[in-house]
C-alpha cells in the first residue's frame, strides 16, 4: 500500500489547473465555437474539481472552519455545474440564430462588427 | 429690493430665455422683439445698481451680498453666494450693456434659426453674468464652465465656413485649462479644511488660508498650484502664447457673438487673475521666477499681438489680434501688482469692452452688407458711408488710446503704475514699462492702416459703390459706446473711485497691509497751494483708507504743505 | 425559523429579488395569451414588477426593508444564513437598478414593435437579470454573487441576441456570451481558489482568514494568483481595459434599448460586485492590487478616449465612451484604497453611477428613438439635422452629451467632481491631473455628436422624428434627472453618504455673513 | 478776472466749434459753418488778449507767478489713494487735473497761436471756398484749435499730452483731408505714427518726471526741479526724463531723426500747412522743452544733445531744401531747419531766445505758406517752381507779402527773423563756436533757398506750362490777401519786442519770459565778459546779415534768368550732391527698408512689418501649428489604432492565419484565431500580464 500513490489535494489542484489551463487554450484556439463552448465547460469543470477538492480538504481540518460542515464547496460546485449547463444551453441557442443567418459555426467568421 | 438685485439681474436674461421657447418659432419678428426686451431689461435691472453702488464704493467687503455659504450644497460646503466690489461692478455693467447692444446688432445679421440665438445668447448673457458675480468658488467655476456653451453654439451654429473648426478649438482650449483650475479649488478646499477644519468654497474664508499654501506646502507645490489657475485664466484672457483661439473663434463668429467675446469673455480670464490668483498665492507672486514670466509674456503679447495684427488680412482677425495686444496690457497692469497699474487694469477691461466691441459691431456692419471681410475688398468707405467712417475713426483712435478717449485713461495708468514700481521680477518697474509702449506706437500703426485702406481713396471696388450708411438701429448700437468712451475718457474719476476699495483690498492682500500705508498720507504734499481749490474735494475730510461708520480713519492733517515755487 | 433557517424576516429581505422573478415569470405566462398587437401590456407588467419591488423597499404604506433596517440601526442585516446582507448600499443599488430598469422598459416598447421583435420573454429577462443584479449588490457570500453574476450575464446574453433576424445581433450576443463565459471561469477559478485557501465562500470570513493566516503563510503566492484571476472575472464585467473588447461589439450590436440597459445596470452591478469583493473580501489584499489598478485604469482612460475619437457608430462611441467612464471610476477606487479605506473615492464611484445611469440612458433614448421605418439610427450621421426634426430631443442630447464629458452644472461633473476630489485629497495629483485632461479630451468625440445635431446638414425631407409617448416620458425623466442632479445635487450627495453610511456635512461651513 | 477765471472757455470754444460741426456740419450752409468756426476762433482770441492782458497785471501783483485754475480731477481718485514712490521712496500720488496754466510762456503761445490760427481761419474762408468737405475741414481746424490751445493752456504733462495728441490726430485728419489721394492719406499715417513715435518717448518721459519729481504738475515739477537743483544735478533720472520727453519734442517739431513726416505732410490743404505744420503745431516740442528748462537744465548732457540735434537737424533740413522744386516743400524744409535753430537755442540754454524765434517764425512761416497758397490757387493748383516764374506783376501782394516774409527769414535787419535768428546765434558762439558755425552755414543756406524760391516764382521769366492755367493767374480774394497783410505787417515787427540790448533796444520779450526761465543754475552763471564779448557780438551780428546778403546774390546769379529747362548751379556743378539732396539723403527710402519694411530688401522685408509678417507666421505656423498638432497627433493616434485593429488585427488575426496556415501547415492551425479569439487572447495576455507583474516585482 506504500507503493501506491497516495492523492492529495495538491494532486486536485495540480489537475484543476492543468485543466483550466487546456480549456484557456481551446478557448484561444479553436475554430469551432461549439468547441470554444466546451472548452469553455473545460474551465469551469476545473473550478468544480478545485471546489470539491478543496471541500473535502477542509472537511479533514478540525477547527472553527473546518469540519464535516464545510460542504460549501461542493454546493458551490453543483451550482456551477449548473451555471455551466444554463451557459451552454443558451449559448447553442444563440449559435442556432447565429448559424441560421450566417451559415457557419467558426469563430474566425464572426466579423461583422469590428471597431 | 437691494437685498436680491444681484438674482435680479443674473437671471434676467435666463427668463427671457425661457420665455422665448414658448414662442413659435416661425414668429421670428415676436422673438426678435422679445429678445431685445429682455435684453433691454437685462440692462435696466442693472441700472439701479449704479446710484445704490455709488453709494457704498468705499465701504470695505462685497456689497449687496446675497445666500450664504453652504446654502446651495451644504454636504460639500458650496453656496449660491453673489457679491460685488467694484471691479466686478464695472464688468457686470459692461455686461449688461453689452450684452443688450450685441442682441440689438443681431437683428437683421441673423436670419436663419432665430429663436435658438436669442435664447442661447440670453443664456449667455447670464453665464457671464454669474461668473462675475459668484463669490463661492464653487458657483463660479460653474458658470465659468456652463457659459463655454452657448458660446460654443454660437460659434458654432452661426459661425463662418470654418465655424466647427473655430468652436470645437474654443470650447476644448478653454475647457482644458478650466480643468485644472478645478483641481486647484478642490487643493484650496482641503487645505482650507485642514487648516480650519470647515469644507467650504466660500471666496471670503479661502482669501484666509489660501495665502499660507506657499510657507505650508513649499515653494514648489505653491507654484504648481498657482500655474493651474494660470492657465486657466490666461487661456481665458488670452495671453501669449495661448491665445490662438481668438483669432478663430473671432473671425468665425458672429458679429455679436464677437462683441460679447471680445468685451466680456475676455475679461473673465483678468477678472479671475484679479479676484483668484492675486489674493490666493501672494508668496508665488512676490517671490520666484513666475512674476517675471507673466510680466514677459504680457510684454510680448503687447508688441506680438499688434505685431501680428499689422499684418493681417482679416479685419476680424485684425481686430481680434488687437485684442491681444490690448489685453497684454491689462494683465501687465494686473501682475504689477500696484494700485495704480490695477485700477488702470480693470479700467482697460472695460475700455477694451467698449472699444473692441464697437470694433467688431463696425467689422460685422460691413460683412453685413458684403459678406466680406478681406481688407483688400474695401477702399474708399468714406466716400459712401460718412457716419459709419466718422464712427469708425472714433473708435479706432479709443481703442488706439487718444487720450480724451477711455482707452488712454486706462493705458496711462497701467503704464505708470508699472513704471513707478521700483522692483518687478528683478527689473525695475520702467524697464517692463518701455517695453510695453512701443505697442502703443504699433496699435496706431495698425489700426491707422486699416482705416486707409478701408475709408481712404476712392471707390475702387464697384460692389462697394451702393453700400448705404448707417440705419438708425445700428447707430443706436454705438450711441451708448460712444457715450461711454467720451464718458471715460473725460471724466474717469467715478471709475477710480469704485476701484479704489477693491484694488487696494487685492493690492494689501497680495503685498500687505504695509504696503499701502506707506503712501496714505502723500496727497497733501503736492496738493495745489494757492489756486483754485474750489473744485476739488480734499484730502483732508476723508483720509486714508476710507472706512465707513465711525471707525473712519483719521489722515494727519498736518501734512506738509508745499510751498508753491514759479 | 423556517425549515431551512430562514425566518420571516429573511424572506422580508429578499422580498424584491423575490418579486422580480416572480413577476418575470408572470410575464412569461400571460404573455401567452396576448396577441400580438397588445404586447405593450407584457412591459406595464414588467413596469409593475419594477414598482412592486421598489415598493418592497420602501413604501409609505406598510413596513418595508428600509423600515426595518431603520429599527436595526441602519448597520445592514444578513440574511439567507449569512448568503447576503442588506444594507444601504445594497438598498442604494438596488434602487439604481429598478430605476434603470424602469427607464429601460420606457425606451424599449416602441422599439421592439419596430424591430417586431416584440416578446414578453424580453421583459422576462430583464426582471430576471435585475434579480440577479440585486444578489450581486447584496452578496455576502461568493456563491450567491456568482450565481447573481451568472443570472444576470445568461440573460443579457440572450437580450443582446434578441433580435434574431438581426447579424449584428447574433453576432454581439456570440462574442458577448463566449467572452463572458470564459471570463466567468476565469472569475469563478479565482474565487475557488480564495475558497480553498480560506475555507469559507463568506466575503467577511475570507477577509478575515486572508488576513490573519493566508497572507503570512507560504500560500500567499495562491493569493495573488486568485486574487489576478477574480479581478480578471470583475474588470471583465465592468469593461475595463484590456478586458473590454466585448464592450463595444455588444453595445453596437445589440437591441439599442438593451445597450442603454446594459450601459447603465449591468455595469452598475458590476459595480457594486467588484465593490463588495474587493473592500469587503479582498481588503487585506489592497497592497497587491491598487498598483494593478492604476495601470488598469490609466490604460482604460487612454485607450477608450483614443478609440472612442474615430468611431462614425453613435452607440460604439457611447460604448468607448462608458469605458472611459470605467477608468474614471477606477480612479475613484483607487483613491478609495490607496493608502487608507477613504469613503470619499467610494463615495465618488456611487454618485458616478448615479449619474451615469440618467445620463447615458437618456442618450441611449434618443439615439433609440432615432430607429424609425428603415433607417437603423445608430450612426453618427443619423444625427445630422437633429435639432430641426426633434428639437426638444435634440437639445436634451446635447445636456447628455455634455454631461457625460462633465460640464457643470449637468450630472455628469458630480460624478467626475467627486472622483477628482477623492484624488486630491488623498494627493494623487498626477492622476488627478491625467483624469481631467482625459475629461477635455472626452469633450471632443461628445462635440462630434453636438456638432452632427446642430451644425450638421438636414437631411432633406426634414420630416418630424416619429417618437412614442413612452419614449418621451424616458427622455423626459433622464433629461430632468440630469438637469436636476446637476443644479441641486445635494439630496442625491446625502443619499449617497447615507448609502455609504458617512456623516452627512462634516464640517462643512454653515456660516452666515 | 473775467478773462483769466474763464481760460477754460478758450480752448472750450472752438471745441464746441467741432462738435457742432461733426453733429450738423453736414446741414449747415458755408456761411454758417464759416461764422460758427471762424467766430470761435476770434472769440478765443479775443479771450486770450484779454486774458493775458489780465494776468500782466494779475502776475505783476503776485510775483509773477503762473495763474492756475483747475476744473476737476481729471485722472485720479481725488481722495488721496492710487499712490506710488517716487525715485527716493517717498510716497507720492497720482492725479492729473484739467487744471489751466496761465505764464508768459504760455500767454505767449496763447496769442501767436490763436492770433495766427485766427487769420488762416480767415484765409481757408477763401481758400477752401471750391472745396468738398467745407465744415470737415473747419471741424477739424477747430478741433486742432482746441487741442493746441490744450496744449498750450495745460497745467501738467499728462493734459498737455491731451494736447499733443490732439493735434498729432487733427494733422493726421487735415493732412489726409484729400483722403482720395494715395499719397496724402499715406502722409497722413506717416505724420502720426511718427509723431506716436515721439510720443511714445514723451509719455515715458512723463513717467520719469512723476518718478523723480511725484507730480505731472507744471508747478509742482518746476518747483521741485529748482529746489533740489543742486542734487538732482547729473541725476540719470533726469537725463533719462528730458531725452525721453526730447524724443517726444522731436516727433512733434520734426527733429531728426524722426522729421520725416512733416514734409509729406504737406499733401494737406496749404492753410493746414501753414498753420499747423509751420506756425503752431510743430512749435510744440519748442514748447514742451521750455516747459520743462527747469529739467532740461539740470542735465547738461540732455541739453548738449538738444543743441546738436537741433543744429544737425536745421543744417541738414536747409541743405534738402536747396535744391527742391515743390514750393511747399522747399518751405516744410525750411520749417524743419527754423525748428532746429530753435531747438539749438534750447539746448544752449537761451530758452528765450528760442521762444522769441518760435514767436516770430510764427508769423512769416504762417505767411510764406499762405503766399505759397496763394501763388497755388493762382496757379491753380501747381506747385512745382520749376513751372512758375514772373508771377510778380500778376499778383501783387502775395508778392509783396512773400517778399517781406523771405527777408524776414534771411535774417535782414530790424525784419523779425533778424532779432531771433541773430540772438540764436548769439548764444550758440557763447556755447560752442562750432554749432555757431553750423547755425551760421544754415543761414546762409536758409537765404539762398528762399531766394531761389522768390527768384524761380515771382522774378524769373515765365515757365508756365499751359495757356490756360497763365491766362487764369489771378490775385486772390480778400479773405485770403487780407490775412497775408496782416501776417506780413507782424513778420515785420513781431522782432521788435525782442530788440537786444546791444542794440539799444530794452528785449521786452526775455524780460517777460524771464520768471519763466529763472533757474537757479542761470542765475548762478555770472554775467562774465559781457562786455568784452560785446565786440563778438556785432560781428557776429554783421556776420549773419552779410550771409543773408550773400544767400541773395547767390540765389540771383543762379536763378534770375531761369528760363524753361534752366540748370541747377548745385548739380551742375556736383551731381551726386545734387542727387543726394533732392532724395533727401535718401532717408525714406532707408526708413523703408529697414524700419518700416514697406519696401524689401531684396527678397527680406525687414523693419516692423518684417517683425509683422515673421510674427503672424510664427502665429499661424509655430503657436497655432502646435496646438493644431496636438489636435493632430491625437486623432492620428486614434486613427492608427483603427487601422491597427483593422489591419493588424483583423489582418494577422484573421487573414494572417491562412498565410502562416499555408506557410506551416499544421503548427498553424494552433493559431487560427477570430476576432472573439483575438480578444480572449487579450484579455489572457493582459492576466498573464499580471501575474508576471507580480512573479517579477
Amino acid at each position: 500500500m506504500e507503493a501506491m500513490l497516495h492523492i492529495t489535494t495538491l494532486h486536485y489542484l495540480v489537475l484543476g489547473a492543468a485543466l483550466f489551463l487546456l480549456g484557456v487554450i481551446g478557448v484561444l484556439t479553436r475554430r469551432n465555437v461549439v468547441i470554444v463552448l466546451m472548452s469553455i465547460e473545460l474551465i469551469l469543470n476545473a473550478v468544480n474539481l478545485n471546489l470539491v477538492a478543496f471541500s473535502r480538504y477542509w472537511q479533514g481540518m478540525p477547527g472553527h472552519l473546518g469540519g464535516p460542515g464545510a460542504l460549501h464547496g461542493q454546493v458551490f460546485a453543483i451550482f456551477v455545474i449548473t451555471d455551466a449547463a444554463a451557459e451552454a444551453a443558451v449559448g447553442l441557442g444563440i449559435l442556432i440564430a447565429f448559424f441560421r443567418n450566417k451559415e457557419t459555426v467558426n469563430v474566425d467568421e464572426v466579423n461583422l462588427l469590428k471597431w | 429690493m437691494q437685498n436680491h438685485i444681484l438674482s435680479i439681474i443674473l437671471f434676467t436674461p435666463l427668463v427671457g430665455a425661457l420665455f422665448l421657447l414658448f414662442v413659435p418659432k416661425e414668429n421670428k419678428d415676436a422673438i426678435r422683439w422679445i429678445a431685445n426686451v429682455f435684453a433691454l431689461a437685462g440692462l435696466l435691472v442693472s441700472l439701479p445698481l449704479v446710484p445704490w453702488f455709488w453709494d457704498k464704493r468705499f465701504e470695505p467687503g462685497f456689497k449687496f451680498m446675497e445666500g450664504a455659504p453652504g446654502n446651495w450644497i451644504p454636504s460639500i460646503g458650496a453656496g449660491y453666494v453673489l457679491g460685488i466690489d467694484g471691479i466686478s461692478f464695472l464688468l457686470i455693467m459692461l455686461t449688461t450693456l453689452l450684452g443688450w447692444i450685441s442682441i440689438l446688432s443681431s437683428w437683421t445679421a441673423i436670419e436663419n434659426r432665430v429663436k435658438e440665438y436669442y435664447i442661447w445668447f440670453l443664456f449667455l448673457q447670464t453665464g457671464m453674468l454669474g461668473v462675475f458675480m459668484a463669490l463661492d468658488f464653487f458657483l463660479f467655476f460653474v458658470f465659468w464652465e456652463a457659459m463655454l456653451v452657448p458660446m460654443y453654439l454660437l460659434i458654432g451654429i452661426w459661425g463662418g465656413p470654418r465655424k466647427l473648426y473655430a468652436a470645437i478649438k474654443f470650447f476644448l482650449y478653454t475647457l482644458a485649462g478650466s480643468v485644472l483650475m478645478l483641481l486647484g479649488i478642490l487643493f484650496l478646499y482641503f487645505h482650507h479644511h485642514a487648516v480650519t477644519g470647515v469644507y467650504t468654497f466660500a471666496l471670503e474664508r479661502l482669501y484666509e488660508t489660501a495665502p499660507r499654501i506657499y510657507s505650508d506646502y513649499g515653494p514648489y507645490a505653491a507654484t504648481l498650484l498657482f500655474l493651474s489657475f494660470f492657465f486657466a485664466f490666461a487661456i481665458k484672457v488670452p495671453m501669449f502664447p495661448f491665445h490662438t483661439w481668438l483669432p478663430d473663434a473671432h473671425v468665425e463668429a458672429p458679429t455679436a457673438g464677437s462683441v460679447i467675446l471680445a468685451g466680456v469673455l475676455l475679461k473673465m480670464g483678468t477678472y479671475g487673475f484679479i479676484r483668484f490668483s492675486l489674493p490666493f498665492f501672494p508668496d508665488v507672486l512676490t517671490h520666484g521666477r513666475v512674476r517675471f514670466w507673466v510680466m514677459t509674456l504680457s510684454v510680448i503679447a503687447i508688441i506680438y499681438g499688434a505685431l501680428v495684427s499689422l499684418m493681417q488680412k482679416d479685419m476680424k482677425k485684425l481686430v481680434a489680434y488687437s485684442s491681444v495686444s490690448h489685453l497684454g496690457f491689462c494683465t501687465l497692469g494686473i501682475f504689477a501688482l500696484t494700485p495704480l497699474a490695477l485700477s488702470g487694469s480693470v479700467l482697460q477691461q472695460i475700455n477694451h469692452g467698449i472699444s473692441t466691441g464697437a470694433l467688431f459691431l463696425i467689422v460685422g456692419i460691413l460683412y453685413e452688407r458684403r459678406h466680406t471681410r478681406e481688407i483688400s475688398e474695401y477702399g474708399g468707405i468714406s466716400n459712401v458711408m460718412p457716419i459709419y467712417a466718422t464712427i469708425t475713426m472714433i473708435m479706432f483712435l479709443s481703442s488706439m488710446g487718444l487720450p480724451l478717449l477711455n482707452g488712454f485713461v486706462g493705458e496711462f495708468s497701467i503704464l505708470q503704475g508699472t513704471f513707478m514700481e521700483k522692483d518687478i521680477a528683478g527689473h525695475p518697474g520702467y524697464f517692463w514699462a518701455a517695453w510695453a509702449v512701443p505697442g502703443v506706437v504699433l496699435a496706431a500703426a495698425y489700426l491707422l492702416w486699416l482705416y486707409q485702406r478701408v475709408f481712404f481713396g476712392p471707390v475702387t471696388n464697384p460692389k462697394n459703390e451702393k453700400l448705404h450708411d448707417l440705419t438708425p438701429r445700428e447707430v443706436a448700437t454705438f450711441v451708448p459706446l460712444l457715450i461711454m468712451a467720451f464718458w471715460i475718457g473725460l471724466y474717469p474719476k467715478p471709475f477710480f473711485q469704485i476701484l479704489q476699495q477693491p484694488v487696494e483690498k487685492t493690492i494689501s492682500m497680495v503685498r500687505g497691509p504695509d504696503y499701502l500705508k506707506a503712501g496714505a498720507t502723500v496727497n497733501a504734499a503736492v496738493k495745489p497751494a494757492e489756486t483754485a481749490p474750489q473744485f476739488r474735494v480734499t484730502l483732508d475730510d476723508r483720509g486714508g483708507i476710507p472706512t465707513h461708520g465711525a471707525k473712519l480713519v483719521k489722515a494727519p492733517v498736518a501734512a506738509p504743505k508745499k510751498k508753491g515755487t514759479n | 425559523m423556517g425549515t431551512l433557517g430562514f425566518s420571516a424576516t429573511d424572506y422580508l429581505l429578499v422580498l424584491p429579488i423575490t418579486l422580480l422573478t416572480l413577476f418575470a415569470l408572470g410575464i412569461l405566462l400571460i404573455d401567452l395569451w396576448i396577441p400580438p398587437e397588445e404586447k405593450w401590456v407584457n412591459a406595464v407588467m414588467a413596469l409593475c414588477g419594477v414598482a412592486f419591488s421598489a415598493a418592497a423597499i420602501w413604501n409609505p404604506f406598510r413596513p418595508g426593508i428600509l423600515v426595518y433596517l431603520e429599527a436595526h440601526g441602519f448597520s445592514g442585516r444578513p440574511a439567507m444564513l449569512n448568503a447576503m446582507v442588506v444594507d444601504r448600499f445594497a438598498i442604494y443599488f438596488w434602487y439604481l437598478f429598478l430605476a434603470a430598469t424602469a427607464i429601460a422598459i420606457l425606451m424599449s416598447v416602441r422599439y421592439l414593435e419596430t424591430e417586431h421583435e416584440n416578446h414578453g420573454e424580453y421583459y422576462a429577462l430583464m426582471l430576471l437579470s435585475v434579480a440577479g443584479m440585486m444578489c450581486m449588490a447584496a452578496g455576502l457570500d461568493i456563491v450567491l454573487i456568482f450565481i447573481g453574476l451568472e443570472l444576470m450575464a445568461i440573460s443579457t446574453y440572450v437580450l443582446v441576441g434578441f433580435l434574431r433576424r438581426d447579424r449584428r445581433s447574433n453576432e454581439a450576443a456570440l462574442k458577448y456570451l463566449l467572452l463572458g463565459a470564459f471570463s466567468s471561469g476565469i472569475f469563478a477559478y479565482g474565487l475557488s481558489l480564495f475558497y480553498g485557501l480560506t475555507g469559507s465562500t463568506n466575503l467577511a470570513v475570507i477577509a478575515r482568514e486572508l488576513a490573519n493566516n493566508v497572507l503570512k503563510s507560504e500560500y500567499r503566492p495562491v493569493a495573488i494568483v486568485a486574487l489576478l484571476t477574480t479581478i480578471t472575472g470583475l474588470l471583465f464585467k465592468i469593461a475595463a481595459i484590456p478586458f473590454h473588447q466585448w464592450a463595444p461589439d455588444a453595445y453596437e450590436g445589440a437591441p439599442t434599448s438593451i445597450t442603454g440597459f446594459m450601459s447603465v445596470a449591468v455595469k452598475a452591478a458590476g459595480w457594486a460586485m467588484l465593490l463588495r469583493i474587493l473592500i469587503l473580501g479582498l481588503l487585506p489584499m489592497r497592497p497587491i492590487w491598487v498598483p494593478l489598478l492604476v495601470f488598469v485604469s490609466i490604460a482604460t482612460m487612454t485607450g477608450a478616449n483614443f478609440a472612442a475619437l474615430t468611431q462614425t457608430n453613435t452607440k460604439r462611441l457611447l460604448a468607448y465612451s462608458s469605458i472611459a467612464h470605467v477608468g474614471y471610476m477606477l480612479l475613484g477606487l483607487i483613491a478609495g484604497t490607496a493608502t487608507q479605506l477613504s469613503p470619499d473615492g467610494i463615495k465618488g464611484i456611487l454618485i458616478y453611477l448615479l449619474v451615469y445611469t440618467f445620463m447615458n440612458l437618456g442618450a441611449f433614448a434618443v439615439i433609440t428613438s432615432l430607429r424609425h421605418r428603415n433607417v437603423i439610427g445608430d450612426e453618427l450621421d443619423d444625427l445630422n439635422g437633429l435639432y430641426s426634426r426633434a428639437p426638444v430631443e435634440a437639445v436634451l442630447m446635447l445636456v447628455f452629451m455634455l454631461s457625460l464629458a462633465g460640464i457643470p452644472p449637468l450630472a455628469g461633473f458630480w460624478g467626475k467632481y467627486f472622483i477628482f476630489l477623492s484624488l486630491v485629497s488623498s494627493g494623487h495629483y498626477a492622476l488627478a491631473s491625467l483624469g481631467v485632461f482625459y475629461s477635455v479630451f472626452g469633450l471632443y468625440y461628445y462635440l462630434k455628436i453636438a456638432n452632427a445635431m446642430f451644425m450638421g446638414k438636414v437631411e432633406k425631407d426634414g420630416e418630424k422624428l416619429p417618437i412614442g409617448l413612452t419614449m418621451r416620458a424616458a427622455i423626459a425623466l433622464t433629461g430632468i434627472a440630469t438637469l436636476y442632479i446637476g443644479l441641486l445635487p445635494n439630496s442625491f450627495i446625502e443619499l449617497v453618504n447615507w448609502a455609504l453610511g458617512i456623516a452627512q456635512n462634516p464640517n462643512v461651513a454653515r456660516l452666515t455673513h | 478776472m473775467l478773462f483769466l477765471d474763464h481760460i477754460w472757455l478758450i480752448p472750450l470754444l472752438p471745441a464746441v466749434g467741432a462738435a457742432l460741426m461733426f453733429f450738423f456740419g453736414r446741414r449747415l450752409q458755408k456761411s454758417t459753418v464759416s461764422a460758427v468756426c471762424v467766430g470761435s476762433v476770434v472769440l478765443a482770441f479775443l479771450m486770450a488778449c484779454g486774458g493775458v492782458l489780465q494776468y500782466t497785471n494779475w502776475g505783476a501783483a503776485n510775483g509773477h507767478r503762473p495763474y492756475e485754475k483747475i476744473l476737476y480731477t481729471w485722472l485720479g481718485t481725488d481722495t488721496g489713494h492710487l499712490n506710488y514712490q517716487k525715485s527716493d521712496g517717498t510716497p507720492a500720488s497720482f492725479r492729473a487735473d484739467a487744471g489751466f496754466l496761465l505764464d508768459p510762456l504760455s500767454s505767449i503761445w496763447l496769442l501767436f497761436v490763436t492770433g495766427v490760427g485766427m487769420l488762416i481761419h480767415i484765409y481757408s474762408t477763401g481758400y477752401m471756398a471750391h472745396e468738398g468737405g467745407y465744415y470737415r475741414f473747419f471741424g477739424y481746424l477747430n478741433l486742432f484749435m482746441f487741442s493746441m490751445l490744450t496744449l498750450i493752456l495745460a497745467n501738467n504733462y499728462v493734459l498737455m499730452f491731451v494736447g499733443w495728441e490732439g493735434v498729432g490726430l487733427c494733422s493726421y485728419l487735415l493732412i489726409g483731408f484729400y483722403f482720395h489721394r494715395k499719397s496724402a492719406s499715406d502722409a497722413a499715417n506717416k505724420a502720426f505714427i511718427v509723431n506716436r513715435i515721439g510720443d511714445a518717448g514723451f509719455i515715458l518721459g512723463m513717467f520719469f518726471v512723476a518718478w523723480l519729481c511725484g507730480s505731472l504738475r507744471f508747478i509742482d515739477v518746476t518747483g521741485f526741479a529748482r529746489d533740489h537743483a543742486a542734487t538732482l544735478m547729473g541725476n540719470p533720472i533726469v537725463t533719462a526724463a528730458t531725452l525721453l520727453l526730447f524724443v517726444g519734442a522731436c516727433g512733434k517739431s520734426a527733429q531728426l531723426p524722426l522729421y520725416v513726416w512733416l514734409p509729406d505732410a504737406m499733401e494737406g490743404p496749404t492753410p493746414v500747412s501753414a498753420l499747423i505744420h509751420a506756425a503752431t503745431m510743430v512749435t510744440a516740442g519748442v514748447y514742451m522743452v521750455a516747459r520743462s528748462n527747469a529739467l532740461f537744465v539740470l542735465s547738461r548732457e540732455s541739453m548738449l544733445v538738444v543743441a546738436i540735434v537741433g543744429a544737425l537737424t536745421a543744417i541738414f533740413a536747409a541743405s534738402i531744401g536747396l535744391v527742391q522744386n515743390d514750393i511747399k516743400r522747399v518751405l516744410a524744409y525750411s520749417t524743419v531747419s527754423q525748428l532746429g535753430y530753435m531747438f539749438l537755442a534750447l539746448g544752449v540754454g537761451a530758452f528765450s531766445a528760442g521762444v522769441f524765434h518760435v514767436f516770430t517764425h510764427a508769423f512769416f512761416k504762417a505767411l510764406l505758406f499762405l503766399g505759397a497758397g496763394s501763388v497755388i490757387h493762382a496757379m491753380s493748383g501747381e506747385q512745382d517752381m520749376r513751372n512758375m516764374g514772373a508771377l510778380s506783376e500778376k499778383i501783387p501782394v502775395t508778392f509783396r507779402t512773400m517778399l517781406v516774409a523771405t527777408l524776414a527769414i534771411a535774417g535782414i535787419p530790424i525784419l523779425a527773423g533778424f532779432f531771433s535768428k541773430d540772438e540764436i546765434l548769439w548764444q550758440a558762439w557763447k556755447f560752442s563756436p562750432y554749432l555757431w558755425a553750423i547755425g551760421f552755414a544754415t543761414a546762409l543756406m536758409t537765404a539762398f533757398y528762399m531766394f531761389r524760391l522768390m527768384y524761380l516764382t515771382f522774378w524769373s521769366p515765365s515757365r508756365v506750362t499751359s495757356h490756360e492755367v497763365e491766362h487764369h493767374i489771378h490775385e486772390s480774394p480778400k479773405s485770403m490777401t487780407v490775412p497775408l497783410v496782416v501776417l506780413a505787417f507782424f513778420s515785420i515787427t513781431a522782432g521788435w519786442l525782442g530788440w537786444p540790448a546791444s542794440l539799444g533796444g530794452s528785449n521786452h520779450f526775455e524780460k517777460f519770459l524771464e520768471p519763466v526761465f529763472a533757474n537757479a543754475a542761470e542765475k548762478e552763471a555770472p554775467p562774465a565778459n559781457e562786455s568784452g564779448l560785446g565786440l563778438t557780438e556785432y560781428l557776429l551780428m554783421g556776420l549773419s546779415v552779410a550771409a543773408a546778403g550773400v544767400g541773395w546774390l547767390m540765389a540771383s546769379r543762379a536763378y534770375s534768368n531761369a528760363g524753361k529747362g534752366y540748370t541747377e548751379p548745385i548739380a551742375a556743378a556736383a551731381p551726386p550732391v545734387y542727387d543726394t539732396l533732392l532724395n533727401k539723403y535718401y532717408v525714406d527710402e532707408g526708413y523703408d527698408y529697414v524700419f518700416t519694411g514697406r519696401r524689401k530688401l531684396g527678397d527680406v522685408r525687414l523693419g516692423v512689418m518684417g517683425l509683422g509678417e515673421a510674427s503672424s507666421w510664427f502665429d499661424s505656423h509655430v503657436i497655432d501649428g502646435a496646438v493644431n498638432a496636438a489636435g493632430w497627433i491625437t486623432r492620428s493616434t486614434a486613427t492608427f489604432s483603427s487601422w491597427w485593429d483593422k489591419w493588424i488585427i483583423d489582418g494577422i488575426g484573421v487573414n494572417g492565419p491562412a498565410i502562416l496556415a499555408r506557410m506551416l501547415s499544421y503548427p498553424a492551425r494552433l493559431f487560427e484565431w477570430g476576432l472573439v479569439q483575438w480578444y480572449a487572447l487579450v484579455m489572457t495576455a493582459g492576466l498573464v500580464g499580471f501575474v508576471f507583474y507580480y512573479v517579477y516585482h
